[in-house]
């Protein structure tokens, strides 16, 4: 129903997308439990949460205009809207990946041993940065492992074939693989903490004109979070209802959750997106991208623009389309919404 | 002179294959032309040139005067040699379809009244062929001779102005064919119908014909037989207009035979 | 006796379509033992029991948050996505392919255009579609419409087209205008064409509905094995594949009885 | 003159086909022109000059890594694949169809699985064919084999099934064995059938090739097409499917030819 | 006695509606049985019994005093009352195919000599039903009467013990149809065939045929025409087993016309 451009208007219904994963569980349960209506009737509006239950469709639409906001991680978020010229602004930093995301290789226990190898994994995607951050540790050059493009859907079943030993992957996935004998994690995101982040991207001119939306879901966030942290019967219930929404058993879903460091106190969520750290993660990030050929037809890494909370920006500050925007966030740290 | 229908240096070819060359004719309204000739010589290829299926590689056509359009119409009804009917229709409904498409230009079908008239008229028409009892049968139930008398019935109900027939009556048994020739000769008169047909019954061509036609090559290369067409060799005009009713025609048939001694041996 | 001229009793064709099928089901109990029997663990081959544990669930609790029964919801949602899409591709195939052809000039002009749409993969723009058509059932509908409907479109173009000549000249003999001869010789001939063409589409368009049920869905058959692909949970995915398969087959079976009474013309014997 | 008389001459055919291709370009042209008037960086519905920009790197560039042409050495691994699996799945669907449509006892028996196998969407069950076959190009080709063969063998099946039983009893007179029907009576015939066949499966051949690309793979048009969405590049997307679609028309354009080449009797108006 | 072919208590119905009731025949080797009939009588449904082509609903067969299996084999050739020949062959390939499946049964192709013998037979007999000049033409090339002759080459190159004829020579030209009755009668007397021939043509039944059967219903009821079945109302034996050579047939066809007047009008 909106135009592929949302002008800067004020409106009161309002489109969320969302797909599968462990750190992102909370909005579906957030929308059957109430919580969701519960905080857009405060703000008088109204907000549907969407699931997409192909990842990158997901953010496609959101590019497109169907969405307001999408459930993304920063790189994706950088690569995808924000090379396409779409203003997106991360205002829920929610957590990072602390071994959601990992190599895995049959028949050996080094990372070492993936040289030569050919290596299964969704390309361009986090997974992607994983393998070459996991090589440079390792002391191995890009070009010292071939990668075959695989679809996330499919990455277990294939995985399941004689031939492949190597494979990068993200939970659940990943800890399914895990667990087949003779299989080893030889890296993860634990390794590199921090650097995979997973945000809730709002397009800014939305955001801008309907500050309410921002408000509206940090609350929703913050909300759903605190209950299922809670380690008593009803955090216990909230959890299982998010694993049967991921289609996991609960069990699964704790372990999942065991690997994401979840910022379920906006304080430090806070922190982290103030941090140096951050500024760090996302030029190792953008120079990975624009190494790929993500950033199409740019000169320089230098194209798409990163602003960061207290003004600073990375690369060019004309054409900046990511924004980690802390202020909501800080408002639910000061219990202000 | 007008003709109903004139056919000027009519040429037909497939490829190099010259199958009927310089057939000039002039066919009189009311008249019942037959055409006779061997296997082969383009009796048909003549009759899908005068219908509209085919255009001619050479030559006109004039109907009323007027150059014949490349298709067909309703005022030539036909009666192929394969005799065909609608595979998807019973006998009655095949009968009727004419009806139909005339009087209901949108639906093609007739309800209440009309229907009933409609299907009166097209039982009679069957009853007339003598398929009476296969009203409600498809013509994958029917004997040849059964298809054949349908899609006889099926051209008869629409009294085209022109009617041409190719070989009708060829697989109808002595009792039945005589039964249609009553009839045909009934429509062409009371409807004063104009008819071109195709027989190899050289009787038959006689009894009922007002104009005989011989189909055949005038010239053959033994060497190249596809390098000469047919045309009409025989004209033979036999001023039947006021005949005896068709009750005589049976009458008549022994005393036509020697005509057909004489052309058969030609 | 030749086998041309063997035919089969009714009560021996059943037997005999059942056994290789069977055969097969022997075939993976044997594979899935073996591998069990490796590796007690193995996910990629369940053993009946493990499917059975797994589709109770599904089939008899109520799942509390949508208060439904999986299973049934699923089926329910993904028959009705397939009914619409093969609907409204079977008749738009049927007015198409008509129109197509009858009608040389229609024909010269959008044949080319529906070769074209035949032959371009739908799922290669699906990005356009779902942003044409958003992400709710009308997209999951247009993919099977665009996957199924050409194919069927072009197949009932032939087979109007290459009616016998002489039926349509006759046709233009008793009368018939270029409409007449759409609706009342080329339609009925088309009709158990056109059953035969929905019977070859099924397959396809189970494929459609799952591709868009994986991409962008919260309930259906297609969601589901999406869904658990990821845990590799073919102790879900098997039945509900062999669930599809049966739905499939039935539909099969009642396309052929209903083209068998509908249009008995076309399937007795001719002499 | 009645529209089913109407009989475009081969020059006004061309331009008529081309007609309502041009018009979609147009409005396509104009959509796009309109997006980018709203947001100069739209990415769903590029304009030409960045088509032509992101193309040509694809399509002159040698790629550092593996030293091609990528455009070009995407075409051809998908080609090869097409062709593959075109080629074994209408190998299969003559010899099975003919096999089920000449001998009842055989159709009996094998009828109903080949109904199944058709039916059963083969992406459902991905992991078991990556078990048996692999991943590398036995399993795309296999992929495309079982996503198009059933279908083309059923409609073989159905038609020689269909073939006028005069002609097997003909046959028979004449001496013909079961064989010699299947190789001298059934076989030619069905042959235009067959390319027919051929031509209405290349759309889903296509499908199931992409689809396969996007599985598991390192080349192809499928696996460009799966990866540049990643980042929407659908100035990459849109030319692919162009180039696919041009591709395919072509196929089906040589498969017409060829059919009325070496069938003729099975293309001239009977009478 | 013993017959080459038997026929006891055939019935033949289509659901309800019986066509043929109690069948009884007996026909010997060598003999010429020419079956006439109303259209729609049974005549083509008892020549698809005696193939094999449709079981009987109800009596025996006896080939050789054995139960004729339901099938059609090289012993029994066939022209269909609807000409039918292999669309996808021409004329040659359509007349060599019988020679072909009996030499080659695997592949059922010829090669070299062989191949070249089966052409030249292939080519007389094409040349004696006429179609000498059409060998390389597939049938939607050819007009009605040369499909039938085709037809005819066809069954005859291979030389059947019966050989079941459905009319036959119904879309054939007199001089053409005179040169078949020669050409039949030759090879009958030749290969000593047992033909059972359907035609309309009652002249040509009694100048060819040393039995004349004549198919009808016995009774009938006008309410339901359909309950009551066709069977054999006269059987004439014509005693002409060492009869005249071909070339005399002719001359004794005016000689026969009596007999079809009595049948006729019978
Ligand atoms: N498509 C074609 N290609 C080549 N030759 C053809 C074609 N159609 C017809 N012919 C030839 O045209 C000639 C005349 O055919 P036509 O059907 O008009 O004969 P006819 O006089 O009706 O014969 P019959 O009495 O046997 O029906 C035949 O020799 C036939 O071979
Ligand atoms: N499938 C069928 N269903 C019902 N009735 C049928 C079927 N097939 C044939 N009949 C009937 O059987 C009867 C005999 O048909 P048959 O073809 O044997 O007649 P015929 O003597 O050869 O006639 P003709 O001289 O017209 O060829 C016809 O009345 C026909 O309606
Ligand atoms: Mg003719
Ligand atoms: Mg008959």
């Amino acid at each position: 129903s909106q135009g592929p451009d949302p002008k800067a208007e004020q409106r009161n219904e309002f489109n969320i997308g969302w797909s599968i994963y462990a750190g992102w569980m909370p909005w579906p349960y957030a929308q059957q439990a109430g919580i969701v209506k519960k905080w857009a009737d405060k703000y008088g509006i109204k907000i549907n949460v969407v699931q997409v239950n192909d990842y990158v469709e997901s953010i496609n639409q959101y590019t497109a205009g169907k969405f307001d906001g999408v459930t993304v991680t920063n790189m994706d978020a950088l690569t995808i809207p924000a090379a396409g010229g779409k203003d997106s602004s991360a205002i829920i930093v929610g957590d990072y990946s602390n071994g959601n995301d990992g190599i895995l290789l049959k028949g050996a226990n080094q990372l070492r041993a993936i040289k030569g190898q050919q290596v299964y994994l969704v390309e361009l995607s986090v997974s992607h940065y994983l393998l070459a951050r996991g090589l440079e540790t390792a002391g191995l050059k890009p070009t010292d492992v071939k990668t075959v493009n695989t679809s996330d859907a499919d990455i277990v079943g294939a995985f399941g074939s004689p031939q492949a030993k190597a494979v990068v992957a993200w939970n659940p996935q990943l800890s399914v693989m895990k667990a087949q004998p003779g299989v080893s994690e030889v890296f993860s995101s634990a390794q590199i903490p921090g650097e995979i982040l997973d945000l809730l991207v709002v397009d800014t001119a939305t955001l801008k004109a309907n500050p309410n939306l921002g408000k509206a879901l940090t609350a929703i966030w913050y909300e759903t979070v605190a209950l299922m942290q809670r380690q008593d019967a009803q955090g216990k219930a909230a959890r299982a209802a998010m694993a049967k929404l991921a289609g996991a058993t609960p069990e699964s879903f704790e372990n999942q959750l065991s690997t994401t460091h979840l910022y379920t106190d906006p304080k430090a969520a806070v922190t982290a997106t103030s941090a140096p750290a951050l500024v760090k993660t996302m030029t190792q990030v953008r120079d990975f991208s624009f190494s790929k050929g993500l950033f199409k037809g740019a000169s320089s890494a230098d194209a798409v623009g990163i602003a960061f909370p207290g003004g600073k920006t990375l690369g060019d500050p004309q054409r900046v389309t990511l924004r980690f925007d802390e202020s909501f966030m800080k408002l639910a740290a000061d219990g202000k919404l | 002179m007008s003709a109903l229908l004139s056919l000027r240096d009519i040429w037909v070819e497939y490829g190099d294959k010259i199958v009927l060359e310089r057939v000039d004719l002039d066919i009189e309204a009311g008249s019942f032309v037959s055409i006779v000739g061997p296997s082969g010589a383009g009796k048909s290829s003549l009759l899908r040139v005068v219908l509209g299926q085919e255009v001619p590689t050479r030559g006109t056509i004039l109907l009323d005067g007027e150059r014949l359009k490349p298709e067909c119409g309703p005022d030539r009804g036909v009666v192929f040699q394969r005799y065909s009917v609608f595979p998807h229709l019973s006998a009655l409904q095949n009968t009727i379809f004419g009806l139909e498409c005339a009087k209901a230009p949108l639906t093609a079908r007739l309800f209440g009244g009309a229907r009933r008239r409609a299907m009166a008229e097209a039982e009679e028409m069957l009853r007339a062929v003598g398929l009476g009892d296969a009203l409600h049968l498809y013509p994958a139930q029917m004997s040849g001779g059964m298809q054949q008398r349908l899609a006889i019935a099926q051209a008869l109900i629409k009294r085209p102005r022109i009617l041409l027939l190719d070989e009708p009556f060829g697989a109808l048994d002595p009792g039945i064919r005589a039964d249609m020739h009553a009839l045909i000769m009934r429509l062409w008169r009371d409807y004063s119908l104009t008819i071109i047909m195709v027989t190899h019954d050289i009787r038959e061509a006689f009894t009922l014909g007002t104009r005989v036609l011989a189909l055949d090559k005038r010239r053959h290369d033994p060497h190249a037989p596809h390098r000469f067409g047919a045309t009409a060799v025989y004209d033979l005009p036999l001023r039947r207009r006021a005949d005896p009713a068709p009750s005589e025609e049976a009458a008549a048939e022994t005393s036509q035979q020697n005509d057909e001694e004489e052309v058969g041996n030609g | 006796m030749r086998w041309v001229n063997r035919h089969a009793r009714r009560g021996d064709r059943i037997f005999l379509g059942a056994l290789p099928i069977l055969l097969l089901v022997l075939l993976y109990l044997f594979l899935a033992a073996q591998r069990h029997a490796a590796n007690p663990m193995d996910k990629i081959l369940p053993l009946p029991g493990s499917m059975a544990d797994a589709m109770s669930v599904l089939l008899f609790q109520k799942d509390q948050l949508s208060g439904q029964f999986v299973f049934w919801a699923d089926t329910l949602a993904s028959l009705q996505r397939l009914g619409i899409g093969l609907g409204i591709a079977t008749l738009s195939a049927l007015a198409v392919g008509l129109v197509l052809g009858v009608l040389p000039p229609v024909r010269a002009t959008f044949g080319p255009l529906v070769t074209a749409i035949a032959v371009i993969p739908p799922i290669a723009l699906l990005p356009i579609l779902f942003i044409a058509l958003g992400l709710g059932e009308t997209a999951k509908v247009a993919l099977i419409v665009i996957g199924v409907a050409p194919v069927m479109m072009r197949d009932i173009a032939a087979y109007v087209a290459g009616l016998p000549r002489e039926q349509i000249v006759k046709a233009q003999t008793l009368g018939a205008s270029s409409w007449q001869i759409m609706i009342r010789v080329a339609l009925p001939q088309a009709m158990p064409r056109l059953l035969h063409a929905m019977r070859l589409s099924l397959g396809p368009a189970w494929v459609f509905l799952i591709s868009a049920e994986a991409i962008a869905s919260d309930v259906g058959l297609g969601y589901r094995i999406f869904l658990v692909r990821r845990y590799l949970a073919m102790d879900v995915i098997i039945p509900y594949v062999a669930w599809i398969a049966i739905l499939a087959i039935l539909m099969d079976a009642a396309l052929t009885v209903a083209s068998r009474r509908l249009y008995p013309w076309a399937h007795g014997a001719s002499h």
